[in-house]
């Protein structure tokens, strides 16, 4: 596996936990889950500038080996999305952009009419497009032909732990669709993780579930070690499920018809 | 001069372009990105961009996200 | 978490992942495995010398490092399961032993009074036990007034790969109980071992998964890394979930009331 | 003499004793356990435990098991 | 309950269990199977007619009492839907549509965004539309806009009787839309539709399950009061769960300090 | 359906719903739902009389046509359980007893052993035993021996709502135990005793769900219908699962090659 | 004359047996079971039953349970 | 004259308008539905729609669907 690469947006990234930075106490604490899942892609946000509190700078606080992915969170349709992508652009965060294109405020569920046209005029002008979307097979088609480097299905709402409620069709994506599947939002522990690689996706991007646990830089290198194990799973060739059981110790008869 | 910042109207009459702006509200050029009147502005062009009445700026930066 | 050791059956322990023997397809297959996965304690049957063909020696394939804890498979009562417990205890095995007195031959169900009734038997001849058993909290609390080491209970029938079809009553286990909880049997990904460990059982046990898999040794490799998260995770503490959603990036109006 | 070896009638003459049967069946001693008429006996008493009529022995060995 | 009549598509309907007419053995099967159930809506689906085989035709064997609800099976685009709309209105069908677009055949998964397109034309149009869709909300949101009588979120993939796989997605559509809810395909056993109705879902719409179980008019029969059964617990306010045990008998202390 | 009789305890009984008597804020609410249910079987239990508060007579509230089963709960060993269904008896409540033994006040999960040896007792005594148990097969076994009516194993919890989380067991009991499998406890919706009675579960013991529900009536009346319902698709011979979607509408190119 | 009745000691003076117990309680003799010393009397036998110092009764009737 | 009916081309002599057409497939009026170049005509229209070389029509009918 120490040659499992993934190709993605004109990249080649090995670890397959994409980290997002947000809810974290301190720049400090993030800064250290960073470091201790070994993180490549970091995902950031776009905000005005508050000048009454002089803050920090996020990205002083990137391990430098990672590549930062800024979302388009804020955005409320494609035009708005495209703006705040150009804006990252400018602020020297590279190529890729992660679509986030919300209306919904107590689901945090993606628009994925808008996100997808979002996707087609980014994707026009040389960014590697990753749209967060509600898990579609016809959307995520449509996320291909429009050129997008990945698509990234949400497994519950943003923040909310549960879990993957959408394996069924998140399943069917991974088998249907020939560019990566990044499972996005609601993974909120390890074995979610775990669970979304040996499906066959190609990442996970977990925020919430390390920024707020007790200890975030534990918790990010667990769901690190988790997607590693998910992966290898995949790659080791799981082995199918059966509805009775198969003995692991031989049923040959043990003292059965001794004295 | 009345110019929007961050979807604010403010009342300024010192700063003459976008960089003196930046530098008057204590800001690091190297952490914010500029857009003026919708076009985003590098900020090596600041000092050419003069203020006028009616400007809308956006001054944006990087914060933790998902 | 490098001191996180699980002290049980008078040993220290630091890999949770204990593997079981049974169905590789042969012994160098099984040794990388093991290998691979750093297994400390693996689990190996007791049969019958078929003197016809004389088969190579198992202990043998099994590292140095690793302690062996030998079943009582084929045993389908009390008696027979500590004649056998003798036999491997004779035979060098040490004094662990893992309880299987089973009946049933379609779901390999243990059988729990017998199961007990062996681990009285047993613990009171010095051996350390370790019963696997239905996942019934009376009679786990009657195994711990047995002098049992741990308890064992299923997570689905043996070599099914059903996965943590008892999680219920596991999580009820693992909060009352006070002896090693250790999910034994069906456990077919690594993100159900890495579950279990999330739920805070001490150790996991897993063969047929591992065993059957295309690349064994690849397995083992992901169901000691899954397991591994899954004890972090838990050491890092678990956020809970919500039923809606909660945003990881600021949600203050970013553009909203801009030009 | 007829020894229940295994859960099976054999008809044996040659061994003497315990360490003969295992040495005759060609069985390396590290890698068996005898347990002759119930009782389990240590390899290095093999020697000393003389078969007679009706003995029911059990030759066992570790194998692979989960 | 008896007055719980489900006000929709400008009629009022009683039984809430929707029955799919294709797939039975044949029609008189399937007359037997409406009638058990007692259904009021029925789908039919429009097709070129065969010269060669002079098959019956199956609106004889509707029951007088049923409404028939075509559907556009077949299209692969919102103009094709529109053309068979309307054909299945000059064939006498009345004014309801249910939407189906679907390109992939091999999870037969709608497409979102021509379902809308569909949607928006036949409304204006004055037909009832009812689109199948996948099950997301800023779509379901737009189908509302579009003037859709109801929203169709699917279960599971048609005909897979997989049940509620995307039950989480569907319960948030049932909290945020306004126009009646009802899961359409994959329900594959009764309490399938229980639960559905359960969460609050206006109606269930049935096919396979019942069309090709043994006895479809039994298995028809029980959907009906599966159905019935779920909405009348919709009604009576469904407790909340709770993590340990409440005693259902009195816990108070009987012969607990007796003699 | 109409002769599909579950002979059992030497009776026969038509409603496969047998309900609890706990926990209604009164008697006559109580007696609404029983009514409402249609009930034949209804358990209560058996308590010291409180000579402080002249309550009234429970049976007086139960309809005619009910047969009462007293449960043992309250009894923490065998030799309890023993003397409380001999009181029972000596009250006038016939020769039916469900076994309760739970030593466990936090989850109330009954104590399997001391409810075998209850049921051995009371069958010789020619009491019809129904024991409440954990669901193990072993165990089931036996009680089978120990001439149980039925035996009655638990979905989740008492009182918990939570539903068949022990599903995979259950399904096994069904299975391989002759007698009627009953679960009891922990049933918290109607489509959740409907899934029992599908799995082909001879009935189901429900309280919590209905007692506490906001209209204990409506809510015994849909547990009833969703009983019925699942019984029903059991007999009518459920369909399988299939992994892909299946046409329920023919695929046949309607409008394919058309101009 | 002290009497165990539910677990709790009475002092009793006054009721001379069983049903003179059940009925100076105001129970309604049908809706009540009765033990006296581990041993179930019916309501037939109640008046032929004399109490005597430190005999111990269990008086029960049905309730709700599941 | 040639046709395409249902999507297969055909060689019609006989028929002179749909309503001879349907009678001659032997198909129940009442059941089916005719487009005819794309535009639905209503059975007692039928009649007077006269076929002509590449005319396009769909006969369509109700069949079981979900």
């Amino acid at each position: 596996m120490s040659d499992d690469i993934l190709d993605i947006g004109g990249r080649t990234v090995a670890n397959r936990l994409f980290i997002g930075t947000g809810k974290f106490s301190n720049y400090a604490v993030m800064n250290q889950a960073l470091i201790e899942a070994g993180a490549e892609i970091v995902t950031v946000a776009v905000r005005r500038v508050d000048s009454a509190s002089k803050t920090e700078n996020i990205l002083g606080y990137i391990p430098k080996q990672c590549f930062v992915m800024p979302n388009t969170s804020g955005a409320r349709n494609a035009e708005e999305a495209v703006r705040i992508a150009r804006l990252a652009r400018a602020g020297g965060a590279g190529d890729w952009v992660k679509i986030e294109v919300i209306q919904d405020n107590k689901y945090l569920l993606p628009d994925n009419i808008e996100t997808l046209k979002a996707t087609e005029m980014l994707a026009k002008e040389g960014f590697k497009v990753f749209p967060y979307m509600g898990p579609d097979l016809s959307i995520a088609r449509r996320m291909v032909d429009a050129g997008a480097a990945a698509v990234m299905p949400l497994g519950s709402p943003i923040g909310s732990n549960r879990g993957v409620k959408t394996r069924e069709l998140i399943e069917i994506l991974v088998k249907e669709i020939k560019i990566p599947v990044i499972v996005d939002a609601g993974l909120g522990r390890p074995s979610d993780a775990c669970d979304c690689m040996e499906l066959g996706c190609a990442a996970v991007l977990v925020n919430t579930a390390i920024a707020i646990a007790e200890d975030p830089a534990g918790m990010a290198r667990a769901f690190s070690e988790a997607v590693k194990a998910g992966r290898r799973a995949y790659l080791s060739g799981i082995p199918a499920t059966s509805p009775c059981a198969s003995a692991s110790s031989p049923l040959t008869g043990f003292l059965i018809n001794s004295a | 001069m009345k110019i929007r910042i961050n979807g604010k109207e403010e009342n300024l009459d010192r700063p003459k372009n976008l960089a003196d702006l930046i530098r008057a509200k204590g800001l690091v050029p190297e952490h914010v990105v500029v857009e003026y009147n919708l076009k985003i502005i590098l900020a090596g062009e600041w000092a050419g961009v003069a203020l006028k009445e009616n400007d809308s700026i956006e001054i944006i930066s990087f914060v933790g996200g998902g």
